[in-house]
């Protein structure tokens, strides 16, 4: 972690609860809370959590697509929360995102070559039209896509290709922080190891950081050097994957890694299973965020907020009772069916 | 419909006031003719020619004195007012013919009332009027007009101005009985149990308003009324026949008097030879003919039938303005209109002007002439046109068989129109310049000798003609459609737009 | 990969358009009879037998004769003639109020959809009022104002229509505005201008250009009852609006201006609902009225 | 017919659109559900598995699709000769059934309560107050906390996962013998689907509710299924027993999903992937629908459709090469 | 629900005041003097500053436009420049016409519309729904004034069924009236509700819950009933809302068609007479209608939408 590409301090943001022109005013929801941590360069961060709990918007908070209600953003060493807006432009170059739909990023009505060409018009890299679409065709079979295809519209795509044309529009500029949210978990199990493939020849070829969004947390056993859990817009835990899927500190990382069914015969045995539904982000317990499902929880968790702390080398877990040794909860899961 | 009630339709939006003074519509005539009365009034169902053919209404007798200045009736006695409001006297008489001279009560009609300059009470049953120039025809022309009927001075105070004009009080054969809240339902009126003369055939009377033509056709056809006010328009006499071939058709004419003026003071109007090229260009005779039954032409301002009026024998050969578009484009050319012109002109929805207005800009197109039409609504129009922002004015006006009064109205300086509204209906500003006929009017106007005084007239007309401040076109009669059931009691001839229905009938 | 041949040709808008068009028999009949109209409209004078204002006082109310096929109305003047020359207001103000109206709205909705915030409150809540008022109402009042006439009533129904334009660009635009591909152009640094142009109007295309051929019919209906109500196309000049008009006022003289007229009117609107509807199940199956 | 499987599907054939130039999206599918069994249904998007199972409960909709070919049994009965006015009464109480989406498939503008006790009232329950009491019964069975002072809310006010929880309690409110489960936990959270997949468990065993899991995950499926379906472009592909699925599948698609799933003692730098890109059910005419992508296949698998070889044991797979590879037999009827 | 339709009332002020603002200038800028229109062509000048005078159009716009303000508010809508009498009167008169042809004309363009609508939506492309698409083709085309006219040769003029015009007194004879005028709106309002009811219904009908119904086991009347029309009300209320204020200002040539009595008739007849009065408040009175019947949906929702509801 020597040499951090993007670090992030206390990061927050908060959507709402604004008043209005005639006195009206949203809910404030508290999307993001002081969230701090760092990617290195040529690193894949992993960013987990349940739905809702503000992974999106943390990406979006990184590429200021859209502006921290507070905290502080560094990237390559420079503050970019402290840019202008035209600065920032000029700085989206480095910076660049997948997204999770592959149907929706694309503008339906736009060629995926005037697509792809986009970011290279915007940033003067190729100024003639021909040279443009010599680099669209070159990075069309960067991703694995015929560029015959180039003149076409998104529509006649299916998802994986769709992807793969999303992929190469955010790696036309040669950004060097990614952020890839949940790029993904729209796509058919058959085309989703394509496309964490293709991710990963791209990281290894060209040395891009990734912030890798997702839920599957097969996938991102799979592809992430870091893992962060995230839960109602707080970090609850990060640290080296391998920390963190075996010896996981916090209880609900516990929960959440021990949940995902995976397609082997004794799965079951070890699941832990959760009382209650996620609490609206609106609306977050006071304390911990977790102390409402949480079975370990105590009066402390009521009352305190638990700040992420180091509890082993790397790893960082936000729970008072997190140790090197943590407590283990029991699983909950009933004996399987016979 | 049961034949106790009569039932008119008029083309009206509503009931604008039944105050027999204040009358601005015509509609609203046939319920002030049936609820007032004048001191005098003409034949059965047309206009006195001559001053013997007055009839005593209110006044039983009159006399004029020698220099036709001063006019003296003797008021019918036992005459009740509607509602108990008493006998009639000469005091009612003297205070509602004063206020029509009286600028500060009304002045509305001023123009008419102009010459009187004083009524006065001279006796229990006697009232005088003074004018201050020689009048002989004073009966048949003011005194006929209904704005000279009588109403009772003390309802008139106890009620007060406004308050009179939905509640009027009167002496005529019906009396008021309410006005419906639905302007279509207009005002129902039933028979006076008091009155002097015979009661009326049919004891209640209903003047709806119905403005929509259509509307009033049906409702007509359909039996809801029984009388309507016609339509004066092409064509359309011939087809309501063929629908219904029993209906009645009675017209007063001459009936109103079509004229177009044009505003002198602005191009191309300025120019005499526009102006008469234009009275060439209009084929007044195709225009007659198209609004058959109705409309007769007209070569001066006074139709024919009236006295001194010009007719295609009498009319001198330079101011014929036959129909001629070579001589127009001669004209046209010679001021300055070699390729003819255009200018903006706007005229009344209502069919008599709509139609006519329609045909004259057909007319001027022949001769290059490009008259861009807007129709307004027929109230909107004449306040417009009021205020003299038109450039070929039209007016379809009725006056009795009194050969200055047209005159006076239309061509003299002081009815010239005024921008703010409150001028007369001189809308071509004719003799502004002090080249008007108004010198000569004031000699017709000072000549006590009826035959000097229509060769005057005569002058005049010849004059205006020449200048072609303004072009008379034709005369529209009125005209009301009449259920097959329905008889009046008498022919329907001349006079004004309305006539008494008392004698009327359903059978 | 030879993937590039197993891919599905291209379905091009223009294509899809024609397909919609031509899928019914009713639609073509639709497309047939305003290609029709267009082409009666543009060559009017040419078309028409007689001058449409040319009066002939002597051979009024004329039932259909070989001389004059839909007969004469009150002044004689040829009932075909008005027809077709009262097409040619039909059709300007069928297009020209609609598609002003489109352009008007689309960028005042796009403005309110992109921006938000105060702007998009204020023209909201404009565009709100003016929807409260029906347009037939909101003409009548206007026209109050301008007084009638032809160009003034196109100028009033097309404040008439824009907010309805409005709502549905900012509708779309706050539709269009979610969507993933947006941020994506954002992110790649794109000015908000270009943005707009490339990215969120050709996505708002559809359902504007739908509303339009649907309210091109709406318009010609309107106009009609404008000039039904005196407060459209001035007399002479024809509109089927007030030749039905004059057709009621002489009733009895000739009925065929209004028989004809109102047929007309019918028609055409017909035929561009159904034109509309097409196209509305092409490219936009969300727009519904 | 005593040993008769609950649902037997045999040879079904489902077209959309037109009826002269219909679009077959599931051909030749067949499969069988035991008494109290729990079977999965696996397969890519748009592999047919909802309208295999929508056509079990004779709810394709009318307009664009209908049932081509094949039998449909329930407990020995033809489900498919069964007049159309007579469905309403097995539906609900013979088989049961639930979505996928638990945002969109309650009726927002009915309570909870009401939407249960519906189902109730349609299979015999009249009397109002028992309805209550079994509705607020079957809320505390799958979890609702304070069943008795929600009955009276809307589905709006319910989480995801309280409003598939509601979805699964009126389908089973009836007692059905068959619950058809058409991805109840792709829409949910992995811990929210825990608990829904511990609920479901649950009931078969309390119940004995005989359960048709419909998935695209594995890990979904092994964890509730005996037996699993593995569809591709509108066929069958596999039917085995969860334990030879995951042990050594006979069919090139289920082993490559198998093998493209990162797996938790995975340390493989690259993950197994399958080329190319999933065909449209019902675009492939002839020959075997997974050959394009098939490192397996051969010239025979461009000419023919496999039939369903009987591999060891209970396995079921539709592949020529793996068939001769483990000389596995020909099937009794061929496709 | 309580905060909700308070907060729903409370927006209807800036509303009305804005409609009241828009109204009074375009009072201001009509063309014509209404002190002319009023007094006609032949009042002297005196007659006229005498009327400004007595109208208060000599006030600064400032206090006029206060004063307008208030007694539009206060329902003073002073007299009649034409004829002097009360418009509120005139008001009170003429708008139990136009309110009784409005509802008369979408009650039966609902009883009409919407199960003709349900009627097609269930049988898609079938007989029903060519004959609901044929029926809303032509019901959107005919032009109001125009099937009025039609009707009226046809039932009154010609046959003499109904009357010819007027809006009839007493009960009875009321409803006589109406039936015409009503029959005319409501073709059209069918048309729509019914083209209405079927795209929603048929919406409704392919959603998620319409099947969790039938797999309930619920039968198809049910089914279409219960859960298909009950969440087509929302749509249907728009529309509902939306028919309603088309039928309101297709009132207004439909009243001069039959010369009924009405708002419409009351409001073209003073616009063409500038009868200053008359036309402001009848505009207001419409506009007032107006807000008040996009009020009335909105607080439908509220019953209709247990989402809106409960927020
Ligand atoms: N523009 C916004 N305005 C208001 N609230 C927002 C906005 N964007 C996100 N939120 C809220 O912030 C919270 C976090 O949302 P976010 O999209 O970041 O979650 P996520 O973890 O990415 O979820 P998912 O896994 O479903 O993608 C949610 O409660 C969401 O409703
Ligand atoms: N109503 C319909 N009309 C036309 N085609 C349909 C219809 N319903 C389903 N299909 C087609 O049938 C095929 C199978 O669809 P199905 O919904 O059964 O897939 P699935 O396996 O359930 O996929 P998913 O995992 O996405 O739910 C798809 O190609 C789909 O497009
Ligand atoms: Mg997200
Ligand atoms: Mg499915």
């Amino acid at each position: 972690m020597s040499d951090p590409i993007l670090t992030a301090e206390g990061l927050g943001k908060t959507f709402g609860g604004d008043t209005g022109l005639f006195g009206k005013s949203g809910e404030a929801v508290r999307a993001v809370d002081d969230v701090g941590f760092s990617v290195a360069r040529a690193e894949t961060l992993a960013l987990v959590g349940e739905s809702g709990c503000g992974k999106s918007t943390l990406g979006r908070l990184l590429l200021r697509l859209i502006d921290p209600t507070d905290g502080v953003i560094r990237f390559d060493g420079k503050e970019i929360t402290k840019l202008s807006p035209s600065q920032m432009r000029d700085m989206r170059r480095h910076l660049q995102i997948i997204f999770q739909d592959p149907f929706g990023s694309l503008s339906p009505r736009r060629s995926i070559a005037d697509i792809i060409a986009e970011p290279l018009e915007v940033f003067g890299l190729e100024r003639s039209r021909r040279k443009r679409r010599d680099r669209v065709a070159e990075l069309l079979d960067r991703v694995g896509l015929p560029s015959a295809y180039m003149d076409r519209l998104p529509r006649s795509f299916s998802g994986g290709q769709r992807q793969r044309v999303g992929i190469a529009r955010a790696i036309a500029t040669s950004p060097a922080f990614i952020v890839a949210d949940e790029p993904v978990s729209a796509l058919d199990v058959s085309i989703q190891a394509q496309i964490v493939n293709l991710l990963q020849d791209l990281q290894r070829d060209e040395g891009f950081s990734y912030l890798f969004i997702a839920h599957d947390l097969a996938v991102v056993r799979h592809i992430a050097d870091r893992v962060a859990v995230m839960y109602l817009g707080r970090l609850v835990e990060i640290g080296p994957k391998d920390a963190v899927y075996n010896l996981p500190q916090h209880p609900y990382t516990q929960a959440l890694i021990s949940a995902a069914p995976e397609p082997e015969l004794d799965g079951p045995n070890t699941r832990i299973v959760l009382e209650g539904d996620v609490p609206s982000p609106s609306n977050v317990p006071k304390g911990c965020a977790f102390n409402t499902r949480c079975p370990l929880a105590q009066e402390v968790c009521r009352r305190e907020r638990p700040l992420l702390r180091e509890v082993a080398p790397g790893q960082m877990a936000a729970c008072h009772f997190a140790e090197p040794n943590p407590v283990k909860l029991q699983p909950r899961g009933d004996p399987p069916a016979t | 419909q049961t034949s106790d009630t009569l039932v008119i339709a008029l083309s009206a939006r509503g009931l604008r006031t039944i105050d027999s003074a204040k009358s601005i519509q015509g509609a609203d005539e046939w319920a002030i003719i049936h609820i007032f009365e004048t001191l005098v009034m003409g034949p059965e169902g047309r206009f006195p020619t001559t001053v013997d053919e007055v009839q005593p209404a209110l006044a039983t007798s009159w006399s004029m004195s020698d220099d036709a200045t001063e006019w003296t009736f003797e008021i019918r006695e036992g005459v009740q007012f509607h509602k108990d409001y008493g006998e009639l006297t000469a005091e009612d008489v003297a205070f509602s013919l004063g206020r029509l001279i009286d600028p500060d009560i009304l002045g509305v009609r001023a123009a008419l009332f102009q010459n009187a300059s004083s009524v006065t009470v001279e006796g229990p049953m006697t009232v005088k009027i003074t004018l201050s120039q020689p009048d002989p025809l004073f009966i048949i022309g003011p005194m006929l007009h209904h704005s000279a009927s009588v109403i009772s001075k003390a309802a008139y105070e106890e009620k007060g101005p406004e308050a009179f004009e939905t509640d009027p009080i009167g002496t005529g054969p019906y009396q008021l009985e309410e006005v419906a809240q639905d302007p279509s339902m207009g005002v129902l009126l039933t028979a006076f149990e008091g009155y002097w003369g015979d009661q009326p055939a049919t004891p209640n009377l209903r003047v709806r308003y119905i403005s929509d033509t259509t509307a009033r056709t049906l409702a007509l056809l359909s039996g809801d009324v029984h009388m309507i006010e016609g339509v004066r328009a092409p064509g359309w006499v011939p087809s309501i026949q063929q629908r219904a071939g029993d209906l009645h058709f009675d017209t007063a004419s001459p009936g109103s008097f079509f004229t177009v003026s044009m505003n002198m003071t602005v191009p191309p109007f300025d120019d005499q030879r526009v102006r008469q090229a234009v009275a060439y260009l209009i084929d007044r005779d195709t225009i007659a003919e198209a609004m058959a039954p109705i409309s007769q032409r007209t070569w001066g301002l006074n139709p024919p039938s009236f006295p001194g009026g010009f007719n295609g024998e009498t009319i001198p050969e330079e101011v014929r303005y036959d129909y001629n578009v070579e001589r127009a484009k001669e004209l046209l050319t010679e001021a300055g209109y070699p390729d003819g012109l255009s200018f903006d002109a706007y005229t009344s929805q209502r069919e008599d002007y709509s139609s006519i207005s329609l045909m004259i800009q057909e007319m001027l197109r022949a001769g290059g002439i490009d008259m861009n039409l807007e129709l307004k609504d027929h109230t909107a129009f004449h306040a417009d046109q009021g205020t003299g922002t038109n450039t070929l004015f039209q007016r379809s006006s009725a006056y009795p068989p009194v050969p200055t009064l047209a005159i006076t109205d239309q061509l003299s300086v002081e009815n010239e129109v005024q921008s703010d509204g409150s001028g007369g209906p001189n809308f071509s500003h004719y003799g502004a310049d002090g080249n008007g006929i108004d010198d000569l009017l004031a000699e017709a106007m000072a000549e006590p000798n009826l035959e000097r005084r229509i060769e005057k007239v005569q002058e005049i007309e010849v004059k205006f003609l020449t200048d072609m401040p303004m072009l008379p076109v034709s005369t529209n009669a009125y005209l009301i459609v009449r259920a097959a059931n329905v008889d009046l009691g008498y022919e329907q001839e001349s006079g004004f737009a309305h006539w008494r229905l008392d004698k009327a009938t359903i059978n | 990969m030879p993937a590039a041949e197993a891919l599905p040709p291209e379905p091009s808008t223009w294509k899809m358009v024609y397909e919609a068009l031509t899928a019914r028999p009713a639609t073509i009949v639709a497309c047939i009879f305003v290609l029709f109209f267009i082409v009666v409209a543009v060559f009017a004078p040419l078309i028409a037998p007689y001058d449409p204002l040319q009066q002939s006082i002597l051979s009024v109310n004329q039932s259909p004769s070989s001389e004059h096929l839909v007969g004469t109305d009150q002044f004689g003047r040829d009932v075909l003639s008005r027809l077709i020359f009262g097409s040619r207001n039909s059709l300007i103000f069928g297009f020209v109020s609609p598609v002003s109206a489109a352009i008007i709205g689309t960028i005042l909705g796009v403005t309110a959809g992109y921006f938000g915030g105060l702007t998009d409150r204020i023209i909201s809540r404009v565009i709100d009022m003016l929807l409260a008022f029906p347009e037939l109402l909101l003409a009548i009042l206007i026209a109050a104002v301008l007084g009638g006439g032809f160009w003034n009533v196109v100028a009033v129904l097309t404040v008439a229509f824009t907010p309805g334009f409005a709502r549905v660009a900012r509708a779309s635009t706050l539709a269009v505005r979610q969507e993933p591909y947006i941020e994506a152009a954002v992110a790649v640094g794109l000015r908000t201008p270009k943005l707009i142009i490339r990215h969120v109007v050709p996505n708002i295309a559809a359902p504007v250009v739908v509303l339009t051929t649907l309210w091109i019919s709406s318009a010609i209906r309107l106009e009609a009852s404008l000039s039904f109500l005196g407060i459209g196309t001035q007399p002479p000049q024809p509109s089927w609006g007030n030749i039905i008009r004059d057709g009621l006022n002489n009733l009895f003289g000739s009925p065929w201006p209004i028989i004809g007229a109102g047929f007309l009117i019918t028609i055409v609107v017909l035929s561009f609902n159904l034109i509309g509807d097409a196209l509305r199940d092409a490219l936009d199956p969300e727009v519904g009225r | 017919m005593t040993d008769a499987p609950l649902l037997r599907i045999s040879n079904l054939a489902v077209e959309f659109g037109p009826k002269k130039n219909p679009l077959r999206v599931i051909e030749g599918v067949s499969f069988e559900v035991p008494v109290g069994g729990s079977i999965g249904l696996v397969g890519e998007s748009g592999s047919g598995k909802s309208v295999s199972s929508l056509a079990a409960m004779r709810l394709i909709p009318e307009q664009s699709g209908r049932i081509a070919e094949g039998d449909i049994e329930l407990m020995g009965r033809d489900l498919l000769a069964v007049p159309a006015s007579e469905m309403p009464k097995i539906r609900g109480s013979e088989i049961a059934m639930i979505f996928q989406e638990p945002m969109s498939s309650l009726n927002p503008v009915m309570t909870i309560g009401d939407q249960i006790g519906e189902a109730l009232m349609l299979h015999g329950e009249k009397d109002k107050k028992r309805r209550r009491e079994r509705t607020i019964e079957m809320l505390r069975l799958v979890g609702i906390p304070n069943a008795e002072g929600r009955i009276g809310a809307y589905p709006h006010q319910f989480s995801g996962g309280m409003r598939q929880r509601v979805m699964i309690a009126m389908a089973l409110s009836c007692n059905p013998r068959l619950l058809i489960a058409d991805e109840p936990t792709t829409a949910l959270d992995v811990t929210i689907q825990a608990q829904v997949l511990e609920l479901m468990k649950r009931i078969r065993r309390e119940l004995g509710t005989a359960i048709l899991m419909i998935s695209h995950d594995l890990g979904v499926i092994a964890d509730i299924c005996d037996r699993v379906v593995v569809m591709y472009a509108g066929r069958v592909v596999e039917d085995a027993d969860i334990r030879s699925i995951l042990t050594r599948p006979a069919h090139p698609y289920t082993r490559g999903l198998l093998r493209s799933v990162p797996r938790r003692n995975d340390t493989s730098d690259r993950l197994f992937q399958i080329p190319g890109t999933v065909p449209v059910a019902g675009t492939i005419k002839r020959g075997c629908p997974f050959r394009s992508r098939c490192e397996l296949a051969e010239a025979q698998c461009e000419r023919e459709m496999p039939p369903m070889f009987k591999f060891e044991g209970d396995q079921r797979a539709a592949c020529w090469v793996t068939a001769r590879e483990a000389s596995a037999a020909e099937p009794e009827v061929k496709v | 629900m309580l905060r909700y339709i308070l907060s729903r009332l409370i927006d209807t002020v800036p509303t009305v005041l804005m409609v009241l603002t828009m109204v009074f200038i375009a009072m201001r800028v009509l063309p014509g003097d209404p002190a002319i229109a009023a007094l006609g062509d032949l009042a002297t000048a005196d007659q006229l500053a005498e009327f400004r005078e007595r109208m208060g159009l000599n006030e600064p716009m400032l206090t006029q436009y206060l004063t307008f303000v208030w007694n539009m508010l206060t329902l003073d809508f002073g007299q009649s420049l034409m004829n002097g009498r009360d418009v509120s009167g005139l008001i009170a008169y003429n708008l139990p016409y136009t309110i009784e042809l409005t509802l008369s004309s979408v009650f039966l363009g609902v009883i009409v519309g919407v199960p003709f609508g349900v009627w097609a939506a269930t049988n898609p492309n079938k007989a029903p729904d060519s004959a609901m698409r044929g029926y809303s083709l032509i019901g959107y085309a005919v032009p109001d004034f125009y099937l009025g006219a039609l009707l009226l040769i046809t039932f009154s003029l010609n046959l003499g069924w109904f009357p010819i015009n007027g809006g009839g007194d007493g009960f009875a004879d009321r409803l006589y009236h109406l039936v015409l005028p009503a029959i005319t709106l409501a073709f059209i309002k069918s048309a729509f509700l019914g083209r209405l009811t079927r795209t929603a219904v048929l919406e409704v009908m392919g959603r998620d819950y319409v099947r969790t119904a039938r797999a309930k086991g619920a039968r198809e009347k049910r089914v279409i009933y219960r859960h298909g029309l009950r969440n087509a009300l929302l749509p249907l209320t728009t529309g509902l809302g939306l028919s309603t204020l088309s039928a309101l200002s297709g009132s207004v040539a439909v009243e001069l068609v039959f010369n009924r009595p009405g708002l419409g008739q009351l409001l073209i007849s003073a616009i063409a007479e500038r009868d200053y009065a008359v036309i402001q408040a009848g505009i207001t009175v419409f506009a007032l209608f107006v807000v008040a019947i996009n009020l009335l949906m909105d607080l439908a929702y509220v019953l209709i939408d247990p989402r809106i509801r409960v927020k």
